[in-house]
Parts: structure tokens; C-alpha cells; sequence
């Protein structure tokens, strides 16, 4: 079966943030804690996220954010070059997953249809596959104890349904569906940007850790995007550093061998 | 290169740093006495005998350090069973899982070696840690020594590949060089924790503080050698290690005090002897302290 | 190639190439069955509503769980308008309903009183009606005069009241917004306003 | 082209059609706003304009277009212009334009204060001879009334006609004189030009949407006019992808409009009753109403008008009492929001019922509004969370900061909780008109009511306790027709038993015949004899048959989707839709193709006869036009409605049958669209000697400060405007976490070069001022605002999104707290887009 996935065409993205909403609301998340603070004489908590960024209070992904959209203003002083761009952020369901090759307890797990998502009854919250994700996806969350992160709404697509957010999402810049249709559809945008002039148009995860299900039309490069251009999964190295710790561990055993020979030698033959 | 927008894991350094730098004491201990005990150096017997006395008691600290630390500790099983009892899960991929197998043999084996250091001092009291002792007298010492310093590097090197393996700007950047950090700094460590205990119990003798010190010295230099590397492949990744608190634990801690400090004591003593019990435990001392330094260092800058 | 409306919903709700429901917990089609880990998803009774924001008319549809409580609200996929889609309020629509600072029953703030108590509906509900009539028959105004356009006045029948005053309507029903004219020109209102002019 | 709408931000799902369009269809989205917003982002082109200078861009684009080329070459447009619009019709030879008496027309009196409109009147052949002579009923009066049809010169070369007039009138509207007043490139300006030129005619259609950027405003509907009259020029109106589409802002606004809860409407448009109107009776009501209409579809207005009443009062309304009217209240002034404030300051209004809305936040000078309130002997406010008008007494600013004490307000206030949406049965009429039925999923918690409970309740105490007076005042209660219990199956499966009929409701707004009560599938079923009853005209066919509710069919398809909702008039989607079709009934082209007479199709008359010749539309879109009326039909001069109406006639609404580019009634500020400055702005009118709209209304009450024109104090714009991520007054958005966390607090748009000149840095706070109040946000400094030159001066603007009060979980200062209470005349709808403040770094301090 192919996987699914999605195909983020941030060219129409308007910035709504639709998907932020639509995201919590069929998966049950509440406001992020962090976002609100106990103000005198008021029984609930009040928001205090305010952040000077644009339009994105929301700053970045977390346990309770599955999607976040960033807002990026490219304008020149004299306002001749005006863009202001926006594009739909979430966890891309890489098919090489930092965040699974670390998992050491089979939480995380990737499903018949490519979609990797963190079993809730298993994590123990040890929250080593947080700083394994190389796109900063997974959260941890103090309330549950366990880490979390989208799903691609595993519960849905198991079903026959859609993502929410792709549902959601007025113009579609967020669409469902099976990865080679969502990838013709994507070099097909692709083709039509660039002869409309935007030259920097690009693709970005048909190759990136291993290629992502989520993917992405970007109007500038995927730095602009806070994307890595190219993204490392950390456990791609973990030969190296092994290697090079077992060098020093041999280095070592031999120097404690000579440390402790010369003297136990010097010792023996008086 | 390295993510933009990785997240911290937010591990908490008095359990993760601790453990880190507990864990790296016990193995770098445990490694030299087992060594010794493998070589064959039974002029070394009471540094062995140290080591595994200090081994033991550390390693079993870690444990609560690791668990107290998850967001869920009662599911601590899952490392091991994740699939349910009886289904024995590693992956491979993952450094804390190999690592948490790799504790689990470790500490075993420093259990046994522990225990026959305390029947051959005639101080096991206990008749079910007899009974156990028994089961396993027929099995050489040196196979579980062999065992366990295996392993026992492995506990003392695993944590440094761990913090490599990610995609945090520090630690990713400082790739791959934290795991041969970690043993070397494990093994001063351990050969420092000897020395102390040993000099606090005025059992030093002067030979084996001179061997220890050799050890030592060159453990350190490289200790240096690696950091100074560390920072010249890390490059910008390892501004926060070299700003703020982490930058006065790391410079002032780990580097100064834990190696530029002892190594200089060290280095003055030599124009005598070795250095005096009262000495060698403030050196120790140094050294241990700078290790913790390091590993509080390394933890923290790689989070903020 | 001409994509047709359908097509390009099916695009964005949910389906390229493989059609699956659009719909928000229909049963897995064969295609999507297939091999298809057993997940649990919410299902409940699903009413046609509209989303309670803005004006452009999206269509909703509310599940309804076994106790007759609303468990989801998302964007009904059938709807011309919206094609299953919504805005960030719109999505929050089930937020707005289910909230625990929502105010369910009626509060009352006594003349100079400094806090909120809490009442009765059937008691509010007369004290209000008591006001209305109390109010409407001490300031009813059967003729006024009015500029005659000479200079001088002329007795016009009103049938009025300038004592009582209505604010409130584009949120709130046709059916509501026709009963209320209805009934507040029966009591002789003029000042009946809504957000229309805002 | 999108101006004085933000649509990609406020409404956001609608955008995906234009975008759509762009995408799939290579269709140029520009966007003509002072900001450069989320739907600036989109667009193909983002061209700035100083606020509130839409007139002169639009002036500017229609004396462009009447000058161009491709205008005066392609027959499309003279043959749309001379025959669907009013331009060759003469008007009076006395009319006097702006151009003449500098800023001014002719008519305005002596005090300055109001126009009369008697010079704009046209120009009309003689009146013909009336085909009834004694009259019997209200249509014969009208029959007796029929005036002379107008004059017209379709060469256009008349100088008193309507086309030479309005090429005088903006021949001043060069692109020279657009940059000037509006600080735009004229570059971008003629982009705009050229591109709607080039995508209008036989097979190219425009698009002009628009929202409150344009109506809240002094001049707020003569800037809609002046947009309208450009479609007209360009052929746009009445044809499939044309118009000028109106974004309004709530669920139901429009229904609420159609179904007036507002002081000078009934239902379907029928003026309120009115004491300064030669409105004595019932007949001086429907002759003085209908009588400048009646060449209109209009003509039927006593139909409407008793069936209006009729509803009111049922069976004691009749033919011998004049079907109740004489009980019906009469309005004595303006009673809108803004005056309603004004005279609840001053006392006179004592019981006030505030039902979702929060004047408390959404109230122009806010601060006035709340003072206002405390003078009040009782409040009823219903709503879902405790409002800041709910709990204006206990923790204002004016109460925090000790200038009011709770225990100093005897105002009593109820707070009633209400039922949400998907907790009531109800129909909603979107921005297009399309009305569409909610459903009720489940019972509203507790002693939260529905809202239509909470009317038909509190009427039926009413009615029982004046059941027993005798008064001649009370009769209206007494008398009122008021029964709309439910039927054991519609309350079956809920708690709430006594939950009214929605159904039963909606019939009556539908109408129904008295005696049998059958619903009535048209409103050409109406009568005036008291023999149907319908509250609101326009909604006729809504509910066709009994049993059957069109808002609530949900079948959708390819294209106009007739089977989805119900589009009052008649499920006609695109009004005016004959205009889609040229003189002889072809369509204009293939392309745009939409309704077309087709001379085959035999139709059934109702007297069983079959005649030859048809209006159709294959799409199933209503047709806005009689449909068996030829297009070489003329018209009867001596018939009302439609039979006075030709067969070129599109405009059925309209007493000529055409569109208007020149209004000889009906508006209170003047014929045609003209510049003027808002009433507060940092400059004078570079157009003309008369600075701001002459008739605005204002409100010189203490409370209420004006700022002077280029008032040194207070040299800053400031518009303000709503988010995505909030609506109006957060009320039904700032108690939500998954919203209040997207846009927590209140921040101020400054340019980076106003910031540099004040000091003020991003995400730090600072204070907005003006003669009315304080208020602090947090700067988001940002290059897409940007300072105006505006006739060789800098001229900086700002902006304030005005979500927020203090209450719930996104709070800020109130922005209204600024703003000042001054009014369209025509509307009365307040100047909110447009106002003039100081801004300074750091916190308020002090009074809001």
C-alpha cells in the first residue's frame, strides 16, 4: 500500500491558521501551558505569548502545537520587493525518523501506511527522540508524562479519512493523499511557479531523511522556511562516534596497561 | 549541517549530568581495577580491590537518577520489555537502549566483583549474598571482569555517542567527539576515585600513587587534546558551551580546575615524590569535581 | 484539464487517487480497509449545523455522542461554500461550545452591588417581563408632536416607547431576528438596533 | 480587485474560491489597501493607498476607463452602458455638480445641515393618462400616480445627460491627481486600470469585493456607489463572475438586515413607519412609500406592506382598521447605535437589551458607550461568557481606576446564558443571501436557552399581562399574533420542552394564505385584500410547500449549486442576472453565458394557454426577470411594476428598470460619488474647497471630542481592523485557548520609520492616544505599513486590530476607547476605518 502523506503548496497558503485550530480540535489538545498565566482577579489563565514575530505567537511545535505556521516578512526598505510569506508546519514523517532510530522503547512506531506516531501507552518519557529530530517535532509534555507529537492523524487515515488539517485548510495548500499522486501534483505546481517567474521555487522532501511524507513547495529556499537544507538524522553518524569511542577506549585500556606494568614491574626485580 | 529549529529534550542535569558523570566514575574505576585483575598485576590487588569497592555502590545509585528522570517511571520496564513481559526488546539505533542493556550487564558484573572483593576481606556478612557469591564462584573472576570492563566502557562512553546522536546544535556539532571525551574522562575519573578513597584510608602507598598518577597525566592531556578538537569541528555549534553558566563550568570547572589544575599539582609534586595523601585526595578531588563540571556543562549548553 | 469543483475538493479533504470518504467517521472503504491497522475513531450522530462566525455561510457538521453530548464540530464536506474547510474559528467551533468558562445559568447584579448572584431562570425571566411592562407603561408615548415644517408643530400618533432599548442580531437567527421586530414594535421599540450598522 | 476588504483574513474560506480562481484559471488578484495584509500576500498586486482616499482611486479608475481605448472602441460596453444603465437619461438642466460649486452639489440648505434632492430629479415626458378612474385599491392608487418616463439622449452627448455629467464630475480623477491624494504610484494605479479594462467585456468579467474598509466611513456608501458605478461602466453587473460582493461580518448579518432588528427597516426592506414622513395613515404610508417605486418591481410594495402587518396581528388585523398600522410605532428620529448611546447618556432610555453583542469593546468611543450604561435602570444582556458590557459595573477601567464605584451604578443588570448554534434550530442568510438551516445536535446545558425561547417566552408573559387592560396603547400586545408552540416532534428528543418552533417561525416570515395557512411557493402570490400573511417578502419560496424547508436542502453541484440553501429573491444567486444577456437576449458570449431568452421554449401561461419564447438558465439559477417577458418587449407608460418595465429593462429594483450612475434619489449626500476627506484627517482636501462629507453626522456631546483637521496634536492615521484569529468583540473567540493563543494581546502596526521618529521599539509597549482615551499595545514594527506622501507631505498611519477587553483569556486595552462617535448620513454607520491619533514608546499610565 502506498504511503500516505502530505503535500504543503506553501505558494497558497494564507496564513490562516486553520490547520493550527483544526489540528487540536480533532485531536484533542488543549492551549499550550506555556502560552497562559494566572492573572489577579480573573479564574482562568490568560495568554501572554505575544511575540513580536510577525503574526506567529505560536513560535514552534510543541506537545500541544502539532502545527505551527511561520510568517515571514521579506520586504526592502523602499517596499519595491514586498512578500510575505506563510507556510504550514508540522511533522514530516520522515521515512528515516530521528526521532523512531531513537526511540529505546518501541513508542514510536511507523504504521502500514508510512505515518510515525508515538504510542501513548508505551513512551516512558525518557525524551531522547526530542533533540533526535532534526526538525524539532516531538515534545514532551509534563501533564502526561510522555512525549508527543501529530500523527497524521493516525486515527483518521486509518478510517479512510483525511488528515484534519488538510480538511480543514481553506485553500488547500495542505493536501492529503497518497504520496506519488501528492508528488505529481507537486512537480505539476512546481512547473507552473517557475513559469510564472519564481525561480527560487523548490521541493523540499522527496530526498531529505529519507524523504519526507510531508513535503513542501517553497517559494525561497528552506532556510527561509527554518528547514535545514540538509537535514542530518543524527543516528546516520552514530558509526562514526562509536567508532571513534571505541578508539578511545582501546587508547585508554592500553595507556592504564603500561601505566600500571611499569610500576608493578619496577617492583617485582629489585 | 545541524537542525535550525531542534528542540532541547530538557533533561534536568542534577539526574542526567549526575548520572553521567556517576556512571563514568563507577566504569572508569571498575575498567582499571578489571584490568588490573586481567593483567595479572597482583602487586595492584588493593587498587583492584578499591575500584570494585567504588564500582559497585555508584552504579547503583544511577539507576534512580535515570529513572527519576523519565516522565513516566513506572513504565522504566518498558526498556527492556517493551512489547510486554517476557519480550526482550533492544534497538539497535538507539544509544540509550543499547546503553540501558549495557548498564544492566555492567552492574551485574560489578555486583560480583564487588562481592568477592568483600568475601576475599571476609566482610560478607549476609547469607543470601553468600548463597549468590557461591552460585558464581565457580565461574573465573576473570570472566565477568572481562565482561564488565567491557561493558563498563561501554557505560562510561555510550552517554557522550547518546548526546552525539542528536540533532541539538551542540551536541550534534560536537560529533563525534563526546563518547572519546567521555572515557577518557571516565577513566581519570575512575583511576582519581581510587586514588581518593585509597588516600583517604591512608592505604596509598607511594608506588601505586605514582602508577595512578601516570595513568592519569596522559588520560588528562588527551582529555585536553580532545576538547581543544571538539571546539575547532564544533566551530559556532559551541558558543553556548563557551558563554554564560555553562561557559564558567566548562572553562573555570572542567577545564581550569578539573584538568589545568590537578595536572599542575601533579606536575609540582613530581620535583619530589608523589604527592602526600592529603594531596593526592585534593587533587582527586579537582579531577572528579571537573569531570561533573564538564558533563553539567555539556548537558546544559547543548539544551539552551 | 479542467478540474471541477469535486475534483479539487477532493484534493484538499482528504483524497487524491484513492478515493476515501470525505466525511468526518464513515466507515473505511475497501481500499482504505485493506491491510489497514484497527484504529479507534470518535463517531457519534452527525447534524448539519453552520459555523456561528463570520458571514460567508460555512456549512458544519456537529457529532453527537450516545448521551447527546457534542464531541466534534468540523466543516461539512458536501457544502458548496466551504467544501469541508474552515477558518481558525470556525474550527474552534467546538472550543466555543464546550468551554468551562462558559456561563450556564442566569447571574443577577442588584442596583449598587459589587458581585454577580445567581438565579432562578423562571425568576429572571418574570422579573424581566415585570421591567419591560413597568417600564414601556411609564414612558408610552401615544402622540407627539412633530416639526410641521412651518415653523410650528403638529400631534403625530407614535405609538411609542424611547425607555426601552434592544442592541443585538446579526449572531442570532432569522427566526429570532423576525420574532423579536415582531414583538418588540408590538411594545412600541424604536430603539431596535443590530450589529448591521457596525 | 479586493479594496477595503482584508479577505484572506476575515474571510478566509471565502478566499478560496479567488484563489482558486488564480491558480486554476490564471485569474489577477490586486489588492487596493493602506496595509499590506495576509490577502496583500496573495495577490497578484498589492497597491497602497492613504486610508479613506477610495473615492479618488475610483473616481480616478472610472474617468480612466471612460477615457480609454479599448472603452470607446469595443460596442460591448456602449451597448451595456446606453441601455442598462441610466447614463443617457437627462437630468434636471438646474443640477449643479461638485465641479461647480467646489465640493458641493446643488440643493443643500441654508444651514448646511441637508440636500434636497429636487435639482438631482430627471428629466420626463408627460404623464400619461391613468388606466383606472376610480380606484379601489392601493395598486389603482398607484395606477392614478404612474409618472411620465423618463427623457434620455443614447448618443450620450446631452450635456445634461447622466454620461456627460459624470465625465465632468471626474475629470479632475487623473492618474496625476490619484497619486497626489492618495499617495500611490500612479504606476500601480494604471495596472489596476488596465487590467480590470482588459478583463472586462463580452467574455471577461470583474470582480470588485469589498467590506467594512468600505463602509465605515463618513462617505462609507457613496465609496460602494462610486465601485458600482465602475461595474456598470465595465459591463460587470447582473453577469457571472461580475458585481461587487459585499464581505459582511456575521453569521447572520445579513438576514438580520433582510429581517430587520434595525430602527428605520421592516422586514424586506418596507421603511419603518416614520412621524416626520407624511406617514399618518396606512394609505399616506403605502402612497408616500411606494409612489417614487412603483415603475419599479416595487409597485407591488401594498402587498407587501399588508401582509407585513398582517403577520403582526393576525385576524385582528383587518381591512377596517387598516390592518392594525395605527398601532404600529412610528420612529420620530435617528434611533441607531450611536444616537441610542447619546440618548442613553442622557436618560432617556431606561430598560436596555443587549443580545450578542459587547458594546462594551465594539463601540465606537467605548468609554462614552460604558458611561452610558450606567445610567440605564436595567440591563438585560444575553450571551454565552461574562461580557465586558455584562460586567461593565464591576471591573472597567473606569471602575479599576476608581473613577466610577460599583456601588454609585444602579443599573440592575441580567446576565442570561444563551444556546450556541449547534444547540438551536434556526436558518442563517449568509453574505450572498443564501439562507441555510442549523440544525439542533443537542440541548443547551443548564438555563442556557435558545434565543428565540428567550423572545417568545418573555412575549408570551407580555401578552398575559396586558391580557387584561383596556388601554387603546395595549392593544398591540393585547392583539399581537403570537403562537409559535412547538409540535410534539420537534421537541421529542429534548430536554427543553417548551423550546419554540423555528419551523413555524420561518413560515410566517415565508407567508402563508389566512384562511387555509398553506405556505406560499412566490411572493407573486401576495395580496393586499389581508388575505396572506408574510413577514418578509423577500424570503417568499423558502418554505414552498408545507413541510418542505429549501434551507435546509443540501444539494450542492458544479457550479451555482440552486439546490443548496435557498438564495432569497426566488433562489436568484446573481441579481439583475438579464443583464447577462444583450438587447436582444443572446447571450453576451459562450463563455458567460448565464440566463438567455430562448424564442422556442413554450410556456404554459396560468390560464392554460401556450405561448412561445422563454428567459432560461440551464444552470438552474433563478431568473431576476419575468420570464416570459420578450426582450423586445416595451413596456406599458401607464403600468406599475412590471408592466411598466421593458423588456431591456434588467434592473427591476430601480423605478427606470436601470442601473444607476447617477442616484436622482434616494441618498442624502449627493448624486454621485465625490472626494472627501474623512471627518478627521491630518490634511486638507486637495479636490476641493469643502474638506469632509458636508451631511455627516455627528455628535458634539461632551464625551466625545473632535480632532481638528491637520490637528498638530494628533497628525497620525489610524485604521482599525479585525484577525483572522479573532472575531469582533472576542467574545465568541477570546475565552477559546486555541485562539486567544494565536493573537494574545492588542499590537499596533507601525511603519519602521514612524518607530524610528518616536522611539518605539518592536514587542515593546506603546501608547496610542486621542482626545477620547489611552490605550497601549504592543509595536509590531513592520515594513508592510508604510508612510504616504500625500501632496508633497508625509502622512504616517498605523493600525489597531480592535479584539480585545479586559475580560477572558486574551485580553488588552480597548480600542474603541479611541475612536469617536461620527456617521455616515446616509446609514449612519460610524467612522471607524479612519481616525487620527499620537503615539508615543512605553505604557499608558494613568486614565485609559
Amino acid at each position: 500500500m502506498n504511503a500516505k502523506g502530505m503535500f504543503v503548496d506553501t505558494s497558497i497558503c494564507t496564513g490562516c491558521k486553520a490547520c493550527q485550530v483544526a489540528c487540536k480540535e480533532w485531536n484533542g489538545l488543549s492551549g499550550e501551558p506555556s502560552h497562559f498565566a494566572k492573572k489577579a482577579g480573573y479564574p482562568y489563565r490568560v495568554a501572554n505569548n505575544f511575540s513580536g514575530r510577525s503574526y506567529d505567537n505560536t513560535q514552534n511545535l510543541s506537545a500541544t502545537d502539532w502545527r505551527h505556521v511561520r510568517f515571514i516578512e521579506q520586504f526592502n526598505a523602499d517596499r519595491s520587493e514586498a512578500r510575505w510569506l506563510f507556510a504550514s508546519d508540522s511533522c514530516k514523517h520522515c521515512n528515516n525518523a530521528g526521532c523512531l532510530n531513537a526511540c529505546p522503547v518501541q513508542a514510536i512506531v511507523r504504521t502500514d501506511l508510512g505515518n510515525v506516531f508515538v504510542k501513548q501507552e508505551v513512551c516512558i518519557g525518557c525524551k531522547y527522540c526530542i533533540p533526535a529530530c532534526p526538525y524539532g517535532v516531538i515534545s514532551f509534555d509534563q501533564r502526561t508524562g510522555t512525549v508527543h507529537k501529530c500523527t497524521l492523524c493516525n486515527d483518521r487515515i486509518h478510517n479512510g479519512l483525511g488528515t484534519a488539517c488538510a480538511k480543514a485548510c481553506p485553500t488547500g495548500s495542505i493536501a492529503f493523499g497518497d504520496v506519488p499522486d501528492l508528488k505529481m501534483r507537486a512537480d505539476a505546481r512546481l512547473v507552473q511557479l517557475k513559469k510564472l517567474g519564481y525561480e527560487k521555487a523548490n521541493i523540499y522532501g522527496y530526498d531529505e531523511a529519507g524523504g519526507l511524507n510531508v513535503f513542501y513547495l517553497f517559494l525561497d529556499k528552506p532556510e527561509v522556511y527554518g528547514q535545514p537544507e540538509k537535514p542530518v538524522v543524527p543516528q546516520d553518524r552514530l558509526h562514526i562516534s562509536s567508532g571513534v569511542t571505541v578508539a578511545a577506549a582501546i587508547a585508554v585500556a592500553v595507556g592504564a596497561a603500561i601505566a600500571f606494568r611499569e610500576r608493578g614491574e619496577k617492583k617485582d626485580k629489585p | 549541517m545541524m537542525a535550525l529549529e531542534s528542540q532541547a529534550p530538557h533533561w534536568e542535569w542534577y539526574y542526567i549530568a549526575l548520572y553521567f558523570f556517576i556512571g563514568g566514575v563507577s566504569a572508569g574505576a571498575y575498567f582499571i581495577g578489571s584490568l588490573i585483575e586481567l593483567l595479572g598485576y597482583e602487586k595492584h590487588r588493593e587498587v583492584s580491590k578499591a575500584a570494585y569497592r567504588i564500582a559497585f555502590p555508584l552504579i547503583c545509585i544511577t539507576p534512580v537518577l535515570l529513572i527519576a528522570d523519565l516522565g513516566r517511571p513506572e513504565r522504566f520496564w518498558h526498556l527492556f520489555f517493551s512489547n510486554g513481559p517476557g519480550s526482550i526488546y533492544t534497538n539497535h539505533t538507539s544509544p540509550l537502549s543499547v546503553g540501558t542493556w549495557a548498564l544492566l550487564v555492567y552492574s551485574g558484573m560489578s555486583f560480583l566483583s564487588f562481592l568477592n572483593v568483600q568475601v576475599e576481606d571476609g566482610r560478607l556478612a549476609l547469607p543470601a549474598l553468600k548463597k549468590v557469591h557461591e552460585m558464581f564462584s565457580r565461574l573465573p573472576h576473570k570472566v565477568y571482569a572481562a565482561i564488565g570492563s567491557f561493558f563498563g566502557f561501554f557505560v562510561a562512553g555510550y552517554t557522550g555517542v547518546l548526546l552525539n546522536t542528536t540533532a541539538r546544535p551542540l551536541w550534534a556539532g560536537t560529533d563525534p567527539w563526546i563518547g572519546a571525551l567521555f572515557i577518557v574522562s571516565a577513566a581519570s575519573t575512575g583511576a582519581a576515585a581510587i586514588a581518593l578513597v585509597m588516600a583517604r584510608r591512608q592505604a596509598l602507598a607511594p608506588d601505586t600513587a605514582r602508577s595512578l598518577q601516570t595513568f592519569e597525566q596522559p588520560v588528562m592531556i588527551a582529555e585536553l587534546a580532545i576538547i581543544v578538537v571538539m571546539l575547532a569541528v564544533a566551530g559556532r555549534y559551541a558558543v553556548p558551551l563557551l558563554t554564560g553558566l555553562s561557559g564558567v563550568l566548562f572553562l573555570g570547572g572542567a577545564v581550569l580546575l578539573g584538568l589545568l589544575v590537578p595536572l599542575g599539582r601533579q606536575f609540582m609534586a613530581r620535583a619530589g615524590t608523589a604527592e602526600r595523601d592529603g594531596g593526592v585526595i585534593i587533587t582527586s578531588a579537582f579531577i572528579l569535581a571537573g569531570s561533573a563540571f564538564l558533563r553539567i556543562a555539556l548537558v546544559q549548553a547543548g539544551q539552551s | 484539464m479542467k478540474v471541477t469543483r469535486r475534483q479539487f475538493l477532493k484534493f484538499t479533504s482528504g483524497a487524491i487517487g484513492a478515493a476515501a470518504a470525505a466525511d468526518l467517521a464513515r466507515p473505511a472503504k475497501a481500499d482504505g480497509a485493506g491491510g489497514a491497522q484497527k484504529a479507534p475513531i470518535k463517531s457519534g450522530k452527525q447534524v448539519p449545523t453552520l459555523c456561528p462566525y463570520c458571514s460567508v455561510g460555512c456549512a458544519q457538521i456537529a457529532m453527537v455522542d450516545e448521551k447527546g453530548k457534542i464531541i466534534d464540530i468540523q466543516g461539512n464536506p458536501d457544502s458548496p461554500i466551504n467544501e469541508g474547510t474552515l477558518c481558525p474559528k470556525g474550527a474552534a467551533t467546538w472550543q466555543f461550545v464546550n468551554n468551562d468558562q462558559r456561563w450556564t445559568r442566569v447571574k443577577y447584579r442588584a442596583p449598587g452591588s459589587d458581585h454577580w448572584e445567581e438565579k432562578p431562570l423562571d425568576w429572571a425571566m418574570q422579573r424581566i417581563a415585570e421591567l419591560t411592562k413597568q417600564t414601556r407603561d411609564a414612558n408610552f408615548n401615544e402622540f407627539q408632536g412633530m416639526p410641521d415644517g412651518k415653523g410650528g408643530t403638529v400631534k403625530k400618533r407614535v405609538m411609542n416607547t424611547y425607555a426601552l432599548a434592544s442592541l443585538g442580531g446579526a449572531t442570532m437567527d432569522n427566526e429570532w431576528n423576525y420574532a423579536h421586530q415582531k414583538l418588540f414594535h408590538a411594545l412600541g421599540v424604536v430603539y431596535l438596533e443590530n450589529q448591521a450598522r457596525i | 480587485m479586493i479594496m477595503g476588504s482584508n479577505m484572506a483574513e476575515c474571510h478566509p474560506v471565502a478566499f478560496r474560491w479567488p484563489l482558486k480562481a488564480k491558480t486554476d484559471h490564471g485569474a489577477v488578484l490586486m489588492h487596493v489597501d493602506p496595509r499590506f495584509t495576509r490577502t496583500s500576500a496573495m495577490c497578484d498586486l498589492h497597491v497602497p493607498i492613504r486610508a479613506a482616499t477610495d473615492i479618488t482611486f475610483l473616481g480616478g479608475l472610472i474617468s480612466y476607463v471612460i477615457h480609454s481605448k479599448r472603452w470607446n472602441t469595443d460596442p460591448f460596453f456602449k451597448e451595456y452602458v446606453v441601455n442598462y444603465t441610466n447614463a443617457a437619461t437627462l437630468v434636471n438642466p438646474d443640477f449643479k455638480d461638485t465641479e461647480d460649486l467646489n465640493g458641493l452639489f446643488s440643493g443643500l440648505s441654508e444651514d448646511g445641515k441637508a440636500y434636497s434632492p429636487a435639482t438631482w430629479t430627471y428629466q420626463r415626458h408627460p404623464a400619461p393618462a391613468p388606466p383606472v378612474t376610480e380606484p379601489k385599491t392601493f395598486t389603482d392608487m398607484l395606477l392614478q400616480r404612474v409618472p411620465g418616463r423618463p427623457k434620455a439622449d443614447p448618443s450620450l452627448k446631452d450635456p445634461h445627460c447622466v454620461f456627460q455629467i459624470l465625465k465632468r464630475h471626474y475629470q479632475r480623477y487623473t492618474p496625476e491627481m490619484v497619486e497626489k491624494v492618495c499617495g500611490c504610484p500612479k504606476e500601480k494605479f494604471v495596472k489596476v486600470a488596465e487590467t480590470l479594462l482588459n478583463n472586462s467585456g463580452r467574455d471577461k468579467t470583474s470582480n470588485i469585493v469589498y467590506a467594512v474598509g468600505w463602509t465605515q466611513h463618513t462617505v462609507g456608501v457613496q465609496i460602494i456607489r462610486c465601485a458600482g458605478l465602475l461595474q456598470e461602466l465595465l459591463g460587470n453587473i447582473g453577469r457571472p463572475g461580475g458585481g461587487i460582493l459585499a464581505l459582511r461580518g456575521h453569521a447572520t448579518i445579513q438576514g438580520s438586515t433582510d429581517i430587520a432588528t434595525l430602527y428605520h427597516s421592516l422586514p424586506g426592506y418596507l421603511n419603518m413607519p416614520d412621524a416626520r414622513k407624511n406617514h399618518d395613515t396606512f394609505k399616506d404610508f403605502i402612497l408616500t412609500e411606494s409612489v417614487p417605486l412603483m415603475t419599479s418591481y416595487w409597485g407591488n410594495y401594498p402587498k407587501f406592506a399588508v401582509s407585513y402587518f398582517k403577520a403582526q396581528w393576525g385576524g385582528a388585523a383587518t381591512k377596517e382598521n387598516d390592518y392594525g398600522y395605527d398601532y404600529h410605532p412610528k420612529i420620530t428620529g435617528d434611533h441607531s447605535h450611536l444616537p441610542m448611546f447619546v440618548d442613553m447618556m442622557n436618560g432617556r432610555i431606561k430598560g436596555f437589551f443587549v443580545m450578542g453583542q459587547n458594546p462594551a469593546v465594539g463601540g465606537q468611543n467605548a468609554r462614552y458607550q460604558r458611561k452610558a450604561l450606567a445610567k440605564l435602570d436595567w440591563m438585560v444582556v444575553r450571551d454565552y461568557f461574562e461580557t465586558e458590557t455584562a460586567a461593565f459595573w464591576r471591573n472597567s477601567p473606569e471602575v479599576k481606576e476608581g473613577e466610577v464605584k460599583p456601588a454609585d451604578i444602579k443599573t440592575e443588570v441580567f446576565f442570561l446564558p444563551a444556546a450556541m448554534v449547534s444547540e438551536m434550530e434556526g436558518s442563517f442568510t449568509n453574505t450572498q443571501r443564501l439562507i441555510q438551516q442549523h440544525e439542533k445536535a443537542a440541548d443547551p446545558p443548564d438555563d442556557a436557552r435558545s434565543d428565540i425561547w428567550f423572545t417568545y417566552q418573555l412575549g408570551k408573559s407580555l401578552k398575559k399581562m396586558y391580557s387584561t387592560s383596556s388601554h387603546d396603547r395595549d392593544w398591540p400586545i393585547k392583539n399581537l399574533f403570537w403562537d409559535y408552540e412547538p409540535d410534539a416532534s420537534e421537541v421529542a428528543t429534548f430536554r427543553i420542552k417548551d423550546e419554540p418552533s423555528a419551523y413555524k417561525l420561518l413560515k410566517e416570515i415565508n407567508g402563508y394564505t389566512w384562511d387555509d395557512k398553506k405556505p406560499l411557493p412566490t411572493f407573486a402570490n401576495l395580496k393586499e385584500d389581508g388575505s396572506t400573511v408574510c413577514g418578509a417578502w423577500i424570503y417568499t419560496g423558502v418554505i414552498p410547500e408545507e413541510g418542505v424547508n429549501k434551507a435546509r436542502s443540501r444539494k450542492a453541484d458544479e457550479w451555482i449549486s440552486p439546490g443548496w440553501g435557498f438564495s432569497w429573491p426566488a433562489n436568484r444567486h446573481i441579481m439583475y442576472n438579464r443583464a447577462s444577456a444583450d438587447l436582444q437576449g443572446r447571450p453576451w458570449s459562450e463563455k458567460k453565458k448565464l440566463v438567455y431568452w430562448d424564442p422556442k421554449k413554450e410556456v404554459k401561461t396560468p390560464d392554460g394557454k401556450v405561448t412561445r419564447g422563454s428567459w432560461v438558465a440551464p444552470s438552474g439559477e433563478g431568473i431576476d426577470f419575468l420570464p416570459t417577458k420578450a426582450p423586445s418587449f416595451r413596456g406599458k407608460d401607464n403600468g406599475i411594476a412590471f408592466d411598466w418595465l421593458s423588456g431591456n429593462d434588467p434592473f427591476i429594483m430601480r423605478p427606470d428598470g436601470k442601473a444607476w450612475l447617477f442616484a436622482p434619489a434616494g441618498l442624502v449626500d449627493g448624486p454621485l460619488p465625490t472626494h472627501y476627506e474623512p471627518y478627521e484627517s491630518p490634511v486638507a482636501n486637495p479636490l476641493y474647497k469643502q474638506q469632509s462629507n458636508p451631511v455627516a453626522k455627528t455628535w458634539k456631546v461632551p464625551g466625545n471630542p473632535y480632532h481638528k483637521v491637520a490637528d498638530p496634536d494628533f497628525p497620525i492615521i489610524v485604521s482599525t481592523y479585525r484577525l483572522t484569529e479573532h472575531h469582533l468583540s472576542g467574545v465568541m473567540t477570546r475565552w477559546l485557548p486555541w485562539l486567544a493563543e494565536l493573537m494574545p494581546e492588542l499590537f499596533c502596526e507601525i511603519s519602521p520609520e514612524l518607530a524610528a521618529e518616536k522611539g518605539i521599539k518592536n514587542a515593546e509597549y506603546m501608547t496610542i492616544e486621542t482626545a477620547r482615551g489611552k490605550v497601549q499595545a504592543r509595536a509590531m514594527v513592520t515594513r508592510r505599513m508604510r508612510p504616504f506622501t500625500v501632496d508633497g507631505k508625509t502622512v504616517h498611519e498605523i493600525g489597531l486590530p480592535w479584539h480585545w477587553g479586559w475580560q477572558g483569556r486574551a485580553q488588552s486595552d480597548v480600542v474603541n476607547n479611541l475612536s469617536v462617535l461620527v456617521a455616515d448620513p446616509n446609514v449612519t454607520i460610524h467612522e471607524g476605518k479612519v481616525f487620527t491619533c499620537n503615539v508615543r514608546a512605553g505604557k499608558r499610565g494613568g486614565a485609559a
